[in-house]
């Protein structure tokens, strides 16, 4: 299970902070990449720092980072959610549909429609990938299409037209509190809440026992059933969130909507230093990602650069972040190691 | 922790502490492959039932025609779950190959050295992707999310917002018409051939019991001297000049080629896999299962559209027969495992 | 776990039951586990598991290994259902549905392989699930690490509770295992060889642990290997054999002689058929071998006809030096020779074809491809050889594994079951199959009879004997002093890392190897 | 992210067509062109089923379409049976055209995903004895299958329109950008291309950037946004597609700072676009109507089947309320081919009139 080395005592301290420090430097180092981005763009068009510019960044990212919460939660449990595109088409159709024939139902309603939209399939999810013990790329897989197909057989070539829906649900879409977007707020605060509750109540800690080692996680009697059924459930309500969010910035849905989102909320997860096999990340750190991620395409248009260099770097950037999490914790094993040997020659 | 062969499952690592398997599995898969045989004479019956003229040969060219390239690619990506990695690039292969093989020929290279060209990419392609698995130790499924972007990033960049046309007329007939004197599509004849080669290799030869081997217990494999991490490399380097022979294909029978040709495909790629019963933890499947599921899949889908049902009932058909693929073999256990749970408690 | 919730108690560890117990045998029995059975398959791993544990007692449970010890452990933990039989905890009958219901009860365990969250902190790892909460039920990390802290105390070790446990070394991880038992304040406390990974200083402070939890009340099960630690730190023993009860006897009234006997079913002469050995020339020659942070400076030879056994505890670097001479790890300095030629660095197919055979530690994951089938695994390393235009022939594959199977006395239904169906034993013989099918000139085998029951476990020794004679050369890893002693022509003592000891035949016996072992003066008295 | 994700062009309009566009400026391409040949219009045969194979079977475009289709089928006494993939790619429909050759239709009227990647299945379709109509977006297989093409509007006028309507709202100077569908769009290129021609009349206005937007909301968000900081005194975006126009229209309705500086214009649904009209987002924009087109290509592939119109040049064919449509030359580019006629031009004026 781990790397053997000859019995140590007393550990010396060094590893321990090296290490942290490290870790701590993930979510920093993608802070600063954001920084950089922005600071070169910035450079070569001044444009990109104006507030309105800003605040797109932010629009921009808003969505992928809320789904990249949920997507945390599962990955984290050595599990995956492939569904989450088609959530968001499906429950921002739902809702879409819901006003056009009752223009006059509360906003509020409209969240949750689809926030509970997202809930049931999250419950799907979660229900057989736990149940029926099945593979949950698999299962999610699958679910992407039958929601897809679903969302379609509802849709069958029609759109929501902006004029059928109410001005008072597209204002979160672009309101601003001290020139702050409603949309960023509401994410902020999820990421929040979520980053908070990782690290401080003993059932989500469960999720990282689970993901970091299954066998331990058993032993330990986590009822690991329960919370990975849990951590779909978060993340298809999530994704129903983001589903509502979609339809209030875009003002318009069809069958389209969501398409493709589950590998670049994937990707943004991964850049933002989450383990795909689970133990560890955080849900800042993906947040931040999808920041990242964002920050680019935008950058690439805004210094001119032509868009079809976003798919490229987008890839080798993740490439590059996966890479340099396997650098780190070579590394960190290193340190370790040579500082047990240095400790046994004592 | 010191294994630089993550598994993608929770499963398995808790049946070790608790369970420790049941039965053999070849005997649940030859069950599997009888019931995929069940499920395509469903399909052809229900095909026949539907239109008359169903089960003519004309529509066996065209389930051939239509299926081929997703098909073709079907076979070396079962080679590589096999060993428990995953290519989810394959799409983005086949497109890039194709933009590769247009570009140079509308650049005036010879058709012949444009496809060679193509190949060269396809072997490049694969090797990036086996080294940054197999030697760099990274997790495949995020390496190929990566390059999944990337390879359609880089296709993007060479193409985008062209069309290469005009290919010479008597290489791109042969994606359109049958093998002379007989109702057979190029491609589905290439398939075929190809399968025969995968399930001998796969089935019958030290390498393919090298694969299973390492799909099944990877340090089993390696203390039995067998060079994973080579085999691994090989392998991704198999599925991207597969790919990019794909994309050749998927050209010359469009007779057109844009940046963005087969995009999202590899995720039919990936359900037609695992439909065919190949574990998405490694070490168990057969070719045959995965020629079943290409036949199911491409019939079903003449069916459907010739009773002109609505496209979307196609997807949520496959996502189910994808959700049964891998709930049934599960079931059993699934049940066992609650009826123990029932009898400790009483 | 109701009673540790609330952060304080976890902060005070206020041991004990409010009562005090001086004689244990008046108190009535704590734990009672009456003829329990359990099977897997074709493998029965308990026929007959009993024991009686009394407040403030620490009661040792001896036997080989595969005499079901550690199944009875899995059974008080709550992880395995028995399949027959009777728990008592307190005198109430219980049945466990899992390893929380176990640890509500009373009983907390440490096992054998440490079971760590190798991402979580130190502090985290002892007290998931029943973190101290603060405000708000949000988990009160200072107040979880003073906690930790303070066992470590207690542990009389230091150790950063703030640290991942990703990194840390065998022996780190056995005290934060025996940290996470500690923090149960446990009615009983279950040690599956907690002492296998330490040094001699951290197993006398363990001791001291168990007598202070005793005097608190608690009753502590102490399993081992090493007979002595049982007269050192127990009141009285178990003995268990081939998975089932054999006596349980006030310690002072039994002599070593008399477990070993109990623990084998007959004299040791009789277990161990040696004869005597005649060294030809040298096979394998390794010198300066050296893997930072592993193992430093590692030289010897062995010979054609003789056995060369690594000993040393857990952790000491055996392991490591076989995996580097087989080519599985690289090496980072240093040459291995077979018959003259040197092996490449960390190839195992060249080490292969120079005639190196690895029977591996762990067979499950490391030996044998548990799904495949018996044939399929003996065939697994000479595949090659049973090639016809590339393919595999199938004939000559059962050939060969009928073959080897009827030589070594292989009991099975069929040959096309998986290896899963087979007894620890026949497993074993399955791997050994497999590399005898390639007839090396050296055999590297690590833990020969681990998990066996003592009837294969004979015959692998008759066979490793026979093996001998007729000119193989054989290193063996044995963490059972009795088989390292009954085998071995010489013995190489490993101590972190180090070569501690080189001895002959006639030096060794259990006091010289344990004296190199841990570096100290021999442990056995107290 | 580019990652999986379906590309979808809703509005698309004809393949380059150059020529043509020059043939029909010179024969002002009217419907009432002095005809060189000349066919009898007899009415249509009875029970006919014609294959309308849209883009894509959600586009809500091309489903306006086919309604216009279906009641031309239906003032003739026949039906229509729609049938298409769900993503927009040349594969997803192919299976739809063996489909009407299973079926023994008598015509196909199909909107190409892709201008060659269908003419094989075309051909064995004709062979087949199913006459051949394409609407919307032209396929371009020379020769065989030969088949009549219903040009919505002639691609050059639209160019050239788009930018002097932006012209006119701007004072024809200023920096100005495109906002297209996916890049591998051949007639939105084709007709940036016009776009690109025509700019040339106005010195002073300027073509900054040309971004696409896939006919994704999102994308075509981040890559607005992206214009927006990259060029700060823009002064117009034309958006020849509906999901960019009114993904366009969305954002500057909730910016409103930008529309005293930033005029919109390009190609729209009415009924997406009516509220922006209204409140005054937008000011013109264009369309002609699916509906219509539908109407005409389903009276065209009729008449085709049931011989009462004919490919020939000059050929006449009755189009219902439409009234009568001339057969067009072909070029070098394009085969046979009929004009629905000039687009409309949308604004608060007449805006609440339409219905698609």
């Amino acid at each position: 299970m781990s790397v053997i080395t000859a019995p140590a005592a007393a550990p010396t301290e060094l590893p321990v902070s090296r290490l942290e420090s490290l870790l701590r430097a993930r979510e920093l180092g993608i802070a600063l990449a954001i920084l950089l981005v922005f600071g070169l763009t910035t450079l070569n068009n001044h444009a990109f720092a104006r507030v309105a510019s800003i605040q797109q960044l932010l629009i921009g990212a808003a969505l992928i980072a809320l789904l990249g919460v949920g997507e945390t939660l599962v990955i984290v449990t050595r599990n995956v959610d492939l569904s989450v595109g088609s959530i968001v088409g499906l429950s921002a159709y739902i809702v879409g549909d819901l006003f056009k024939y009752h223009h006059n139902m509360p906003v509020v309603l409209g969240f949750v429609v689809a926030i509970a939209v997202g809930a049931a399939i999250g419950a799907i999810n979660g229900f057989v990938t736990t149940v029926a013990r099945v593979p949950s790329l698999v299962v999610t897989l699958a679910m992407l299409y039958v929601v897809r197909g679903v969302d379609g057989l509802i849709v069958n070539g029609k759109t929501i037209d902006p004029g059928s829906i109410p001005k008072a649900f597209t204002a979160v879409g672009y309101r601003t509190l001290f020139g702050i977007p409603w949309l960023a707020i509401i994410v902020a605060v999820v990421v929040a809440t979520a980053g908070y509750a990782m690290r401080s109540f003993r059932s989500s800690r469960d999720l990282y026992g689970i993901g970091s080692n299954p066998d331990a996680a058993v032993l330990a009697g986590i009822p690991a059933g329960r919370r990975v059924f849990t951590a779909f459930l978060i993340s298809g309500s999530l994704a129903g969130l983001a589903g509502a969010l979609f339809l209030a910035l875009h003002a318009q849905i069809d069958v389209s909507g969501g398409t493709g989102y589950e590998l670049a909320v994937v990707a943004a997860v991964v850049v933002g230093g989450v383990a795909i096999f689970g133990g560890s990340g955080t849900v800042l750190g993906a947040a931040l990602g999808a920041v990242l991620l964002n920050t680019i395409n935008q950058a690439l248009v805004a210094s001119r650069i032509s868009a079809f260099w976003n798919g490229a770097i987008a890839g080798g950037l993740l490439l590059a972040a996966i890479a340099f999490d396997r650098w780190l914790s070579l590394r960190v094993a290193r340190s370790l190691q040579s500082a047990e040997g240095a400790h046994r020659d004592l | 922790m010191t294994s630089d062969l993550p598994t993608m499952t929770p499963v398995k690592h808790s049946h070790s502490v608790v369970e420790n398997g049941n039965g053999a599995p070849w005997r649940a898969l030859l069950r599997w492959e009888s019931a995929l045989v069940v499920v395509l004479i469903g399909a052809l019956v229900f095909g026949s039932s539907e239109s008359p003229n169903f089960l003519n040969p004309t529509n066996f060219f065209y389930i051939g025609m239509n299926m081929g390239e997703v098909a073709i690619m079907a076979l070396p990506l079962t080679l590589v779950i096999m060993t428990g990695e995953i290519d989810l690039s394959v799409a983005s292969m086949l497109g890039l190959s194709g933009t590769v093989m247009g570009y140079l020929f509308s650049n005036g290279w010879s058709i012949w050295l444009a496809m060679a060209a193509a190949l060269v990419v396809g072997v490049l392609g694969g090797a990036l992707n086996g080294v940054l698995v197999a030697k760099v130790g990274l997790p495949s499924i995020a390496v190929t999310i990566g390059t999944l972007a990337l390879f359609r990033g880089i296709a993007e960049i060479l193409l985008a917002p062209r069309t290469v046309t005009g290919f010479p007329s008597s290489l791109t007939t042969i994606g359109v018409v049958p093998i002379q004197g007989t109702q057979i599509a190029y491609s589905a004849a290439i398939f075929l051939g190809l399968a025969v080669v995968a399930g001998i290799v796969l089935h019958a030869t030290p390498l393919g019991r090298a694969l299973v081997a390492i799909g099944l217990q990877p340090e089993a494999a390696q203390f039995s001297g067998i060079r994973v991490n080579r085999i691994k490399i090989w392998l991704f380097v198999l599925s991207g000049v597969v790919c990019a022979f794909a994309g050749i294909l998927l050209t010359l029978k469009n007779a057109s080629v844009s940046y963005d040709a087969g995009t999202g495909l590899e995720l039919n790629v990936v359900a037609i896999v695992l439909f065919g019963g190949v574990s998405i933890f490694g070490g168990r499947g057969t070719v045959i299962g995965v020629v079943l599921a290409v036949a199911i899949v491409g019939a079903l889908q003449q069916a459907l559209t010739q009773m002109n049902v609505q496209p979307e009932v196609q997807n949520i058909v496959i996502g189910v027969l994808l959700l049964i693929s891998v709930v049934i073999p599960n079931g059993g256990e699934a049940i066992r495992r609650i009826r123990d749970r029932a009898r400790r408690h009483a | 776990m109701a009673r540790v919730d609330d952060g304080t108690s976890v902060k005070g560890f206020t041991f004990g039951w409010g009562y005090e117990v001086t004689d244990q045998r008046s108190a009535p029995p704590v734990l009672v586990l009456d003829h329990a059975t359990k099977r897997f398959g074709a493998v029965r791993a308990l026929e007959d598991g009993s024991i009686t544990l009394y407040p403030s007692e620490a009661h040792a449970l001896l036997g080989e290994n595969g005499a079901g010890k550690s199944t009875l452990v899995k059974i008080l933990a709550g992880v395995y259902g028995a399949d027959s039989g009777e728990l008592l905890i307190g005198g109430e009958p219980v049945t466990f549905n899992g390893p929380a219901a176990s640890r509500a009860a009373g009983v907390s365990i440490i096992y054998q392989e440490p079971t760590l969250f190798p991402d979580l902190s130190v502090a985290e790892n002892i007290f998931m699930g029943r973190q101290p909460l603060g405000v708000g039920r949000r988990i009160d990390r200072a107040a979880m690490n003073r906690a930790a802290t303070e066992i470590f105390a207690r542990l009389g070790v230091q150790l950063d509770p703030a640290r991942v446990a990703r990194g840390l070394s065998v022996a780190d991880q056995q005290i934060v295992e025996i940290a996470k038992a500690l923090s149960f304040n446990a009615q009983v406390l279950v040690m599956d060889e907690p002492t296998a990974a330490l040094t001699t200083v951290e197993v006398g402070r363990l001791f001291e642990v168990i007598r202070t939890l005793r005097a608190q009340g608690a009753a502590v099960l102490f399993i081992t290997h090493r007979i002595e630690e049982a007269f050192a730190s127990c009141q009285r023993v178990t003995i268990m054999r081939d998975g089932s009860f054999v006596r349980t006897a006030p310690i002072e009234e039994v002599t070593v002689e008399d477990i070993i006997r109990s623990m084998v079913g007959r004299d040791l002469d009789a277990l161990f058929p040696k004869t005597p050995a005649a060294p030809g020339e040298v096979v394998l020659d390794v010198e300066h071998l050296c893997r930072d942070g592993v193992f430093y400076d590692i030289s010897f030879q062995v010979r054609r006809g003789e056995i060369v056994a690594l000993a040393g505890l857990v952790g000491a670097g055996r392991t490591e030096v076989a995996r580097a001479v087989f080519g599985i790890d690289r090496r980072t300095s240093g040459t291995v020779r077979v018959r003259g030629e040197e092996l490449p660095n960390g190839k195992p197919l060249a080490a292969m074809n120079a005639g190196v055979a690895l029977v591996p530690e762990d067979r499950r994951q490391q030996g044998l491809v548990m799904e495949m089938s018996i044939d399929q695994n003996v065939a697994l390393a000479s595949l090659g050889r049973l090639r016809r235009f590339g393919l595999i022939r199938r004939s000559r594959e059962r050939e060969l594994a009928t073959t080897w199977a009827t030589r070594l006395q292989l009991r099975f239904s069929r040959m096309g079951n998986t290896v899963l169906t087979l007894s620890g034993g026949n497993q074993q013989k399955v791997v050994l199959g497999k590399w005898l099918a390639r007839n090396p000139s050296l055999l590297i085998i690590d833990e020969p009879t681990r998990g066996i029951d003592v009837g294969t476990k004979a015959e692998v020794h008759r066979l490793l004997d026979s093996l001998v004679v007729d000119g193989l050369a054989v290193l063996m890893i044995s963490s059972e002093l009795l088989e390292v002693l009954g085998m071995a022509d010489r013995v190489i003592v490993l101590r972190e890392g180090r070569i501690a000891a080189d001895l002959t035949r006639a030096e060794a016996d259990e006091d010289s190897i344990m004296r190199a072992a841990t570096g100290q003066s021999p442990v056995a008295a107290a | 992210m580019h990652t999986a994700r379906t590309v979808r062009r809703k509005v698309t309009l004809a393949l380059a067509v150059t020529l043509v566009g020059a043939v029909v400026a010179a024969c002002s391409s009217s419907t009432t062109t002095s005809p060189t040949g000349s066919a009898t219009a007899t009415s249509a045969k009875k029970g006919l089923t014609v294959y309308f194979i849209p883009k894509d079977t959600q586009n809500p475009y091309e489903v306006i379409a086919d309604k216009g289709g279906q009641r031309a089928l239906q003032e003739l006494g026949g039906k229509v049976v729609v049938s298409s993939g769900t993503q927009d790619t040349a594969a997803a429909q192919i299976p739809s055209i063996q489909a009407a050759i299973q079926a023994h239709a008598d015509a196909i009227v199909i909107a190409g995903n892709d201008p060659s990647a269908l003419c094989p299945s075309l051909n064995q379709a004709a062979t087949a004895g199913i006459k051949i109509v394409a609407f919307d977006s032209d396929i371009s297989c020379g020769s065989s299958p030969v088949h009549l093409f219903i040009n919505q509007a002639n691609t050059e006028q639209i160019g050239t329109s788009e930018v002097d309507l932006l012209a006119k709202a701007i004072g024809s100077k200023g920096e100005i950008a495109i906002l297209s569908a996916a890049a591998s769009a051949t007639n939105q290129n084709a007709w940036i291309g016009y776009m690109k021609q025509q700019l040339k009349k106005y010195p002073n206005m300027k073509l900054v950037s040309t971004v696409y937007g896939n006919d994704d909301p999102a994308t075509s968000l981040t890559v607005l946004q992206g214009l927006l900081s990259a060029y700060p005194n823009l002064r117009g975006i034309i958006s020849p597609t509906t999901v960019g126009i009114s993904t366009a229209a969305q954002y500057l309705d909730t910016h409103k700072s930008l529309l005293s500086t930033l005029t919109l214009t390009g190609l729209g649904l009415p009924s997406q676009m009516k509220s922006y009209v209204h409140d005054g987002t937008v000011k013109q924009f264009e369309l002609w109507n699916p509906d219509n087109l539908g109407y005409l290509a389903g009276y065209a592939a009729a008449g085709l089947a049931s011989g009462s119109a004919s490919l020939q040049t000059g050929s006449k064919f009755d189009a219902g309320k439409l009234g009568s449509y001339t057969v067009l030359a072909p070029s070098a580019t394009t085969g046979p081919s009929v004009v629905l006629g000039p687009p409309t031009v949308f604004d608060i004026s007449n805006i609440d009139k339409f219905n698609f």
